[in-house]
């Protein structure tokens, strides 16, 4: 890890230090370090309960609406220590957007679904650029032709998948400068996924994407770096490539190969 | 067999009905409930239920209907002759149905009938004895009719209490005969439980019946004493005591509809920022007092906001409103009113709103704060929708509340009808005037009172298009969250 | 992180600002909500406890009374039925007697006519004395230490509401009788103490505000709330569901639905026009009788019921229906099992408000004979249901419209009674509601 | 079972008399203590005409006397036999907060005050009086504002013949009426200038009253200024608050009323099923009783509470114990 | 699709006929005929939007609850139609149990969600024997190491992963002779995975299973046989070797080569 200290001096977009999260009596997050570098996809994987969505939740301080969860330790987004109490969460969530792992489309229609991060930070100023807004979101999220006959329908009434794509369709409507996106493929065919993959590479040319994900092929795909959690510790954390051809964790290696869940 | 008797009689049967069946369905499966479709359980409460659900039915029928059975048998010993001038048929039958109930009691005090029967003189002293009063003396016709209709009461009870007991067992031998492994007792239990469920729908519906019913018939005969049109296009509304009273609706309507405007003005902005504050911010423990504290407001007699509105506040709005900006100087208005009722009603819009309000699922708001949005955007975009039925459920009972107050409004607004958009005026409502035009000293077949029901039912009609419209509104609105 | 003053997490835009400012005044909104809501309620309820707790103080007359044998039992032989007749008037001029002596033995000086002197004593006294006697005919010809209350005027006077100068002007009471009276206290023969009676004896004419009290009302009430309680709430709840889980959804149920609604909207009295001719005109119900107020509240009641609790069924998230029905409970256990305890926070609050007004409620009953001056209690359920009975609405009601002064304290005594009654009814409500509550 | 207890229903105005009477009735220990409803005197008279039996009341109080419809209504449903009692007079009095200056009223000056229409220089005018003074120099200079019954009280008809319709005529407007009046001959003419008479002006100056005396009093109590129509008898419990007024300069009290000095009152009246005399335990006790020396004899515990006896109350006794019908309305 | 029928005469457990789904005016399936074998493991493959959860949904009744599905044709279950006004779809449930592709637990815990099915059918006569029965699904789900210490805690507080698992083990609960999985893995790591899929072999032995899964490689791993569904429509349905090495529609091709989603 120390290398990347070094390189990451002007990069960096997220530092954590010493998270810990407890949800009661359940510590499910033990002093995870991590840096996110800006213009990077970093991926997270380790096994179901581990804390990966946890730790996404802390990023962008969802976790304040969980009434039983305790966060400490330092974020720093650009520098700036999230949980200051000057920090807006407002402000801060609309730099951090967030898909989660289960697709929660707000029951209005498809169409507002997708408006409504626009409209709420006043990103459009008429009708129609905000028209445009939803339909290349929509595209981006590979929806659109499933759902362009149907766009007053509730978004609610759409499959799984085409759920998950909404919510991603939203997420990117308000063009985050990072963007957190929890198990964002699991309920995708492949080749949804691979439209949803590249949209995350594009993504990557201006923003931060940190997705969690349990394809080992997808975290390897699509990211530059990765982090593997397991029962609350980060394990190991570091370029992509390095995590799943020389695994400096025992743990991580049985993890890969699929010894440990 | 009494009544009550027969009840306790049905009730230890279900009791042992549901035991029996209980073990009976155990033991057919060979004392492995998990060979049976349904749970033992289930078996134990279809029985109780087929005992007790059809006599039941029958016993409350047989009590509506036996009535009129009785009638025709007592009717039969009466002849038109037997009916003096000046009297009625029915007045007769009702003498006569006291003449069996003293000959009842008296029976139940060991007195000798037979003597009575025969000397109408001698049953009249030993009435009054009993406490039964007469409209006029027993004649041999009415005695004779009498004694028909004990008779037939009593073979109906002897009826009643054999085909109820049939009933009974019947059902009890029925299902205990049904069961066996694959007997699906759960879905027969569960379909009679529906119509339980039904009837108890219906009774909303009958009521809503019996209300139209017994405003009708009062209503048609208020409308052949006055004439319809004065009563729906008269702008005045000024009954005398004497008569010739100008009895509009409209003054009264308007009273209504600004009285109950006001008070959603004050409640419903009131009730609902609290309602959202205690769901979406307070804390846990504050909202656990909080909430209660409310609720009280809705506790408090009306005669304490009438005083309310009063003694504090109508003299407040006048000394520092009305007559400062040259608009009235009435301490009656129907700004004091609506505002003190608006305060009432504010627990019907914060406390109803805010359990919905709390059942909106955490998703959406997570989904919406996760944008970026504050929590009041997600409050107003995302939950509030999501949560308007109850909404507009909520704010409707306080409307409805609003509308049928009096208390309040006698005190508060006062009791001149007119039609003034001066919310600093004294008005009134149509409610107001129901209560007292029911209870005043006018005699009760004047227009002045019965008009009272005209009222009620206009009332009624007007209140109906409103839920109409609100359900519509609802309908077109609502989101339905997953 | 030194110099973090201006980063763009600490500075927001000037959109940001704005939508901050609005998120603040909405905050304030509510909170200003809800401090209006409290201010409204500690006003009211400051001036209703002001006004109400001198009633359940009492000023009371203790001193020595012979009981007389030659007038209480002439016979001499303890005969209850002829002792019987001796009247309360008998009884009064006995006291009367008895309470001169006490002042002239206490050597207390005034300027109150002897002829007057009775009028300090409530007239309940006679009758109180005679029910005691009654109950214990052992007591003849002994000399009791006899507690008696005291006339209005003069317990009005030891709280305050009457004055010497409104005496001057009242033909009722006079200053020297408050001279006399303020005697008396020093001389620890009058004394105001804690009054039971406030909540255990029946209504009082208007001679004797002092002698008021809510029993009767307090039963009648209560059974009339448990008689709601048990029909409106099962049934209110069994109809909701039916409509909302099992119903077709089709223009008949549609009707019903703004049918129950629009039954909350139809005036109280209403009600008891109703009730008047189905209870009463068609079912021979007693007049007057807890029964009849309890079933007439209960149709009262039942909308206020079913709307929040169709509300709040409509409220549970269909994934839940789905994951019970996907196991292979039926729809009836779905609901029983899911549904309704998810629903239970608003089918409560619907039952805490219903029986609130429920239980406040006054014109309904004005209609079936309950609004009345009734003296005796009524008996034990099940008979006693259909004993003429008041109700705490129509006791506060029928006190505020009484002449004497002393009833409006005895009103706002009532008040707090009906508040507490109700607070303690609804306290198994509100903790349930606290528990059942979750968020999902 | 047979009800044991009486059952009495009706004004409003009589109820508290006729509470007094059940409560000592009951104590006597010979009978239970009646059940005194309310409720106004119409729906109480509806009540006891709704049949004969022990489900229907037995007495019905009443502060005007029973109408011919009312009587139609018994006879319809099988109460035949009806005795009426009159029990005495209710006084009414106008009275203002007791801080205020005196009023000494007349008939005139009330409908001056409160009247549509005033005879102003030989021709009806609307009323524009606004102060006290405005309608005598005599009265103090404070605004006109009268707390009268509402037009369901009974108290309202005998406020509308003794002072308005007297008032009318003492100040002309009467006369203006009729001149103007239409109708087919005299009689009708001067009824409906006497209906004239009853409109009062809608400025406020004049406010109705749906509820009680206790209401009156409490908005006496926020509005300084009015003078309020109460009951003798509610007066005198309220002499601490209340200034009485005079009337015609007799000041109201229970020996100017039953001489007839004082104008302002109205016969209070039971109506009694004959049929269930005998038969409801008590009842014809009780009607005994009420009219008893104990009660409304000059030291009787009625009057002394602010009833005005009848003066002819031996021949209404004569009356109860011959358990006597009343005589069909003229 | 002529093989199978043969074959399938006397072990057929479910046959859908012409099954046509409306949701209002969305024709969401059309026409699809399946022969779902009993002792086998079925999988429905197939983009995203293109009827598989409809289609699961209407195996087992639960598209009753759509207030706007109308639901066509006929689904024989054991050769009685399932449809037919006469059977109870309760008792359906009971024999075709579901895991829905959203988790959906009850808002209790996580003992009690395990516990339901068993108590409401009555399959236990003691607290011993339900507990016991508590554990083993618990313990097949892949669950129970992770929640056996907080048994009380409300199944609503879990993972994502964890909560999909809770919901396996609540449906194999009541051990269902049919048992719809719809995207059953979407949320696990292959291990957990893994363990599923060993279950889901486990449980053909005795009953039929059909699994929703966008994963090609775990539908050939589990599976016997494969239905590809594609905008509404059953394009192909046979062994899943067969499927996989040799479809026959020129669609079920390029969908396994990733050409069409
Ligand atoms: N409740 C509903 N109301 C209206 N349309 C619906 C509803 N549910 C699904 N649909 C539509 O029906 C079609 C099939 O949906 P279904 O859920 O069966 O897809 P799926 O194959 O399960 O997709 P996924 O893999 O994304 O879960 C889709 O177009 C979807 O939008
Ligand atoms: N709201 C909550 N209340 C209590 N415990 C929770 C809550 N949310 C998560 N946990 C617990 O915290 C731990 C970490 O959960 P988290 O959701 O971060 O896991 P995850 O890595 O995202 O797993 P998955 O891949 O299954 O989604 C788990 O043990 C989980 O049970
Ligand atoms: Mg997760
Ligand atoms: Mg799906």
């Amino acid at each position: 890890m120390k290398l990347e200290r070094e390189v990451a001096a002007e990069t960096i977009k997220i530092q954590a230090r010493k998270v810990q999260v407890h949800y009661g009596t359940n510590h499910a997050l033990k002093d995870v370090d991590v840096d996110i570098l800006s213009k990077n996809v970093t991926a997270f994987i380790g096994p179901s309960g581990c804390g990966k969505s946890t730790f996404l939740r802390c990023l962008n301080r969802m976790n304040d609406t969980v009434a039983s969860a305790k966060v400490s330790g330092s974020i720093l987004l650009d520098g700036a220590d999230i949980y200051d109490p000057r920090v807006d969460p407002v402000q801060l969530r609309a730099k951090v957007g967030m898909v989660f792992q289960k697709p929660n489309p707000f029951p209005k229609s498809i169409y507002d679904n997708v408006a409504y991060g626009p409209k709420i930070h006043g990103l459009t100023r008429s009708k129609a650029e905000l028209d445009e807004v939803v339909e290349s979101c929509l595209r981006k999220a590979a929806l659109w032709n499933e759902v362009k006959d149907r766009l007053q329908s509730p978004g609610t009434g759409l499959s799984g998948g085409q759920q998950q794509r909404l919510c991603i369709a939203r997420a990117i409507a308000t063009s985050p400068e990072v963007l957190l996106m929890d198990e964002p493929c699991s309920a995708l065919d492949p080749i949804a996924t691979a439209q949803v993959e590249e949209l995350i590479d594009e993504l990557r040319s201006q923003f931060s994407v940190v997705i969690v994900t349990h394809s080992m092929q997808q975290a390897a795909r699509v990211s530059q770096r990765t982090a593997f959690f397991h029962l609350g510790h980060l394990v190991e954390y570091g370029e992509t490539g390095t995590i799943f051809t020389n695994p400096k964790d025992p743990r991580t290696e049985s993890y890969i190969t699929g010894r440990i869940g | 067999m009494s009544i009550g008797l027969l009840s306790l009689i049905l009730l230890a049967l279900a009791t042992a009905g549901y035991l029996v069946a209980r073990t009976r369905a155990v033991a057919s499966a060979g004392g492995d409930a998990r060979r049976l479709h349904s749970l033992p359980a289930f078996h134990g409460r279809l029985t109780a239920m087929s005992v007790l659900v059809p006599a039941a039915v029958i016993l409350i029928l047989w009590l509506i209907f036996e009535g009129f059975a009785i009638r025709g048998a007592a009717l039969s010993q009466l002849k038109p002759s037997d009916v003096p001038d000046g009297s009625t048929m029915d007045l007769i039958m009702s003498d006569v149905g006291r003449i069996a109930d003293g000959l009842n009691q008296l029976e139940a005090r060991g007195t000798e009938l037979a003597p009575l029967l025969a000397s109408p003189d001698a049953l009249a002293a030993a009435l009054k004895d009993v406490g039964v009063a007469q409209g006029g003396a027993p004649t041999p016709d009415t005695i004779l009719a009498a004694q028909a209709s004990r008779e037939a009461l009593r073979t109906s009870r002897i009826g009643l209490s054999i085909v109820t007991l049939a009933a009974a067992v019947a059902g009890l031998v029925l299902v205990l005969r049904r069961i066996t492994p694959e007997f699906r007792a759960r879905n027969a239990t569960e379909a009679l439980s529906m119509w339980l469920l039904i009837g108890a729908s219906l009774i909303a519906v009958g009521t809503t019946l019996g209300i139209v019913l017994s405003l009708l018939s009062e209503t048609l005969h208020f409308f052949r004493l006055y004439d319809f049109r004065d009563f729906f296009f008269n702008l005045t509304w000024n009954p005398k005591f004497t008569g010739g009273s100008d009895l509009g609706i409209w003054p009264l309507i308007w009273g209504t509809i600004y009285v109950s405007a006001i008070a959603l003005a004050v409640a419903v902005p009131i009730g609902l920022f609290s309602a959202v504050y205690l769901a979406e911010y307070a804390s846990k423990r504050t909202r656990a007092y909080v909430k209660p504290l409310i609720e009280i407001l809705a506790g408090i007699p009306t005669i304490v906001y009438g005083l309310f509105a009063l003694v504090t506040v109508g003299p407040l709005l006048r000394d520092w409103i009305s007559i400062p900006m040259g608009i009235g100087n009435s301490s009656s208005s129907v700004m004091t009113a609506g505002l003190v009722m608006g305060i009432m009603v504010i627990p019907f819009v914060s406390s109803l709103s805010d359990d919905i309000i709390n059942a909106v699922p955490q998703s959406l708001r997570d989904g919406s704060l996760g944008l970026g949005a504050t929590p009041s955007e997600t409050i107003r975009q995302v939950v509030l929708p999501a949560a308007l039925p109850g909404i507009v459920g909520a704010i409707l009972l306080a409307a409805s509340r609003a509308i049928g107050e009096t208390m309040i409004v006698v005190l508060g607004a006062g009791a001149a009808a007119q039609l003034s958009l001066n919310p600093f005026e004294a008005m009134t409502t149509v409610t107001v005037k129901i209560v007292s035009q029911l209870t005043g000293d006018t005699e009760f077949n004047s227009p002045e009172t019965l008009v009272a029901f005209a009222l009620g039912l206009t009332l009624f009609t007007l209140t109906l298009c409103l839920n109409i419209v609100a359900l519509i509104i609802v309908r077109k609105y609502r989101e339905q969250y997953e | 992180m030194t110099d973090m003053t201006d980063h763009p997490l600490l500075m927001p835009d000037a959109r940001t600002k704005a939508r901050n400012a609005a998120e603040r005044r909405f905050r304030a909104y509510g909170l200003t909500a809800i401090t209006l809501a409290l201010a409204a309620l500690v006003w009211l309820l400051v001036s209703i406890f002001s006004a109400g707790l001198p009633a359940f103080k009492q000023t009371f007359i203790t001193f020595p009374v012979t009981l007389d044998a030659a007038t209480l039992d002439k016979s001499g032989k303890l005969d209850p039925v002829e002792m019987a007749k001796v009247t309360t008037i008998g009884y009064g001029k006995l006291i009367d007697k008895a309470f001169a002596a006490e002042i002239e033995a206490k050597g207390i000086a005034h300027e109150v006519k002897p002829k007057e002197l009775g009028d300090m004593i409530s007239e309940q006294a006679g009758a109180s004395l005679r029910d005691m006697v009654l109950a214990n005919p052992a007591l003849v010809g002994q000399t009791i230490q006899f507690q008696a209350l005291a006339n209005g005027r003069i317990d009005g006077y030891f709280k305050g509401r009457v004055t010497m100068e409104t005496a001057s002007r009242d033909k009722n009471t006079s200053p020297e009788k408050l001279a006399l009276a303020d005697k008396l206290r020093d001389a620890g023969v009058i004394a105001v103490k804690l009054n039971p009676g406030f909540l255990t004896m029946s209504d009082a004419s208007d001679k004797r505000p002092e002698a008021a009290g809510l029993g009767v009302a307090i039963l009648g009430s209560l059974y009339m709330v448990v008689i709601v309680l048990c029909l409106a709430l099962p049934i209110g709840v069994a109809a909701s569901v039916y409509l909302e889980e099992f119903a077709p959804k089709n223009t008949f149920t549609d009707i019903i639905e703004v049918n129950i609604a629009n039954l909350a909207a139809v005036p109280s009295i209403v009600y008891g026009i109703l009730g008047l001719a189905i209870f009463i005109n068609f079912a021979g119900l007693p007049q007057s009788a807890p029964i009849v107020g309890g079933l007439v509240l209960t149709l009262m009641t039942l909308p206020r019921i079913i709307i929040p609790t169709r509300a709040a069924l409509k409220a549970v998230p269909p994934s839940i229906r789905d994951a019970a029905l996907g196991v292979g409970a039926s729809k009836l256990q779905t609901v029983t099992h899911h549904v309704l305890p998810l629903a239970a926070p608003g089918i409560l609050t619907g039952t805490i408000i219903g029986l609130a007004q429920a239980l406040g409620e006054s014109a309904p009953l004005l209609l079936i004979g309950m609004v009345a001056f009734v003296k005796d209690f009524p008996g034990l359920p099940p008979q006693g249901l259909f004993d003429p009975a008041a109700a705490l609405p129509v006791q506060i009601y029928n006190w505020t419209q009484r002449g004497d002064p002393g009833f409006v304290e005895r009103a706002s005594g009532a008040i707090i009674v009906l508040l507490v009654f109700l607070v303690v009814m609804n306290a198994a409500a509100i903790y349930l509601r606290r528990k059942y509550e979750r968020r999902w | 079972s047979a009800r044991d207890q009486l059952q009495i229903a009706g004004s409003s105005t009589v109820l508290p008399y006729a509470t007094i009477v059940a409560e000592a009735f009951g104590e006597q220990g010979s009978f239970p203590t009646p059940v005194v409803e309310g409720g106004g005197s119409g729906a109480g008279r509806a009540a006891l005409c709704k049949g004969v039996g022990e489900d229907t009341i037995d007495i019905a109080n009443s502060s005007s006397k029973i109408k011919q419809s009312d009587i139609d209504t018994c006879a319809a449903n099988g109460v035949t036999d009806i005795m009426e009692i009159r029990i005495g007079y209710d006084g009414i009095v106008f009275a203002s907060d007791i801080a205020g200056p005196d009023f000494a009223l007349t008939p005139a000056a009330v409908y001056s005050a409160i009247g549509a229409k005033v005879a102003k220089d030989g021709a009806l005018a609307d009323n524009a009086a606004k102060t006290w003074t405005d309608v005598d120099a005599a009265f103090p200079a404070q605004d006109i504002l009268m707390l009268i019954p509402g037009s369901k009280h009974g108290t309202r008809e005998v406020f509308d013949i003794k002072l308005l319709e007297e008032g009318c005529k003492a100040t002309g407007a009467y006369d203006l009426y009729l001149a103007t009046a239409e109708g087919a001959d005299d009689k009708e003419k001067g009824a409906n200038a006497l209906k004239a008479c009853h409109t009062l002006r809608t400025d406020g100056v004049q406010v109705e009253i749906d509820g009680d005396y206790t209401e009156t009093l409490s908005r006496l109590d926020a509005n300084k200024q009015a003078v309020g129509v109460f009951g003798l008898s509610f007066y005198e419990n309220n002499t601490d608050k209340l200034k009485v007024a005079t009337i015609n300069g007799v000041v109201p009290s229970v020996e100017t009323i039953a001489s007839g000095d004082y104008p302002v009152s109205r016969p209070l009246f039971m109506y009694v099923k004959k049929q269930h005399i005998g038969v409801i335990p008590g009842l014809k006790e009780y009607l005994q009783f009420f009219l008893s020396e104990d009660m409304v004899g000059a030291d009787g515990a009625l009057v002394a509470y602010g009833l005005v006896a009848d003066p002819e109350v031996e021949k209404v006794r004569a009356m109860i114990d011959a358990e006597e019908v009343m005589a069909p309305l003229q």
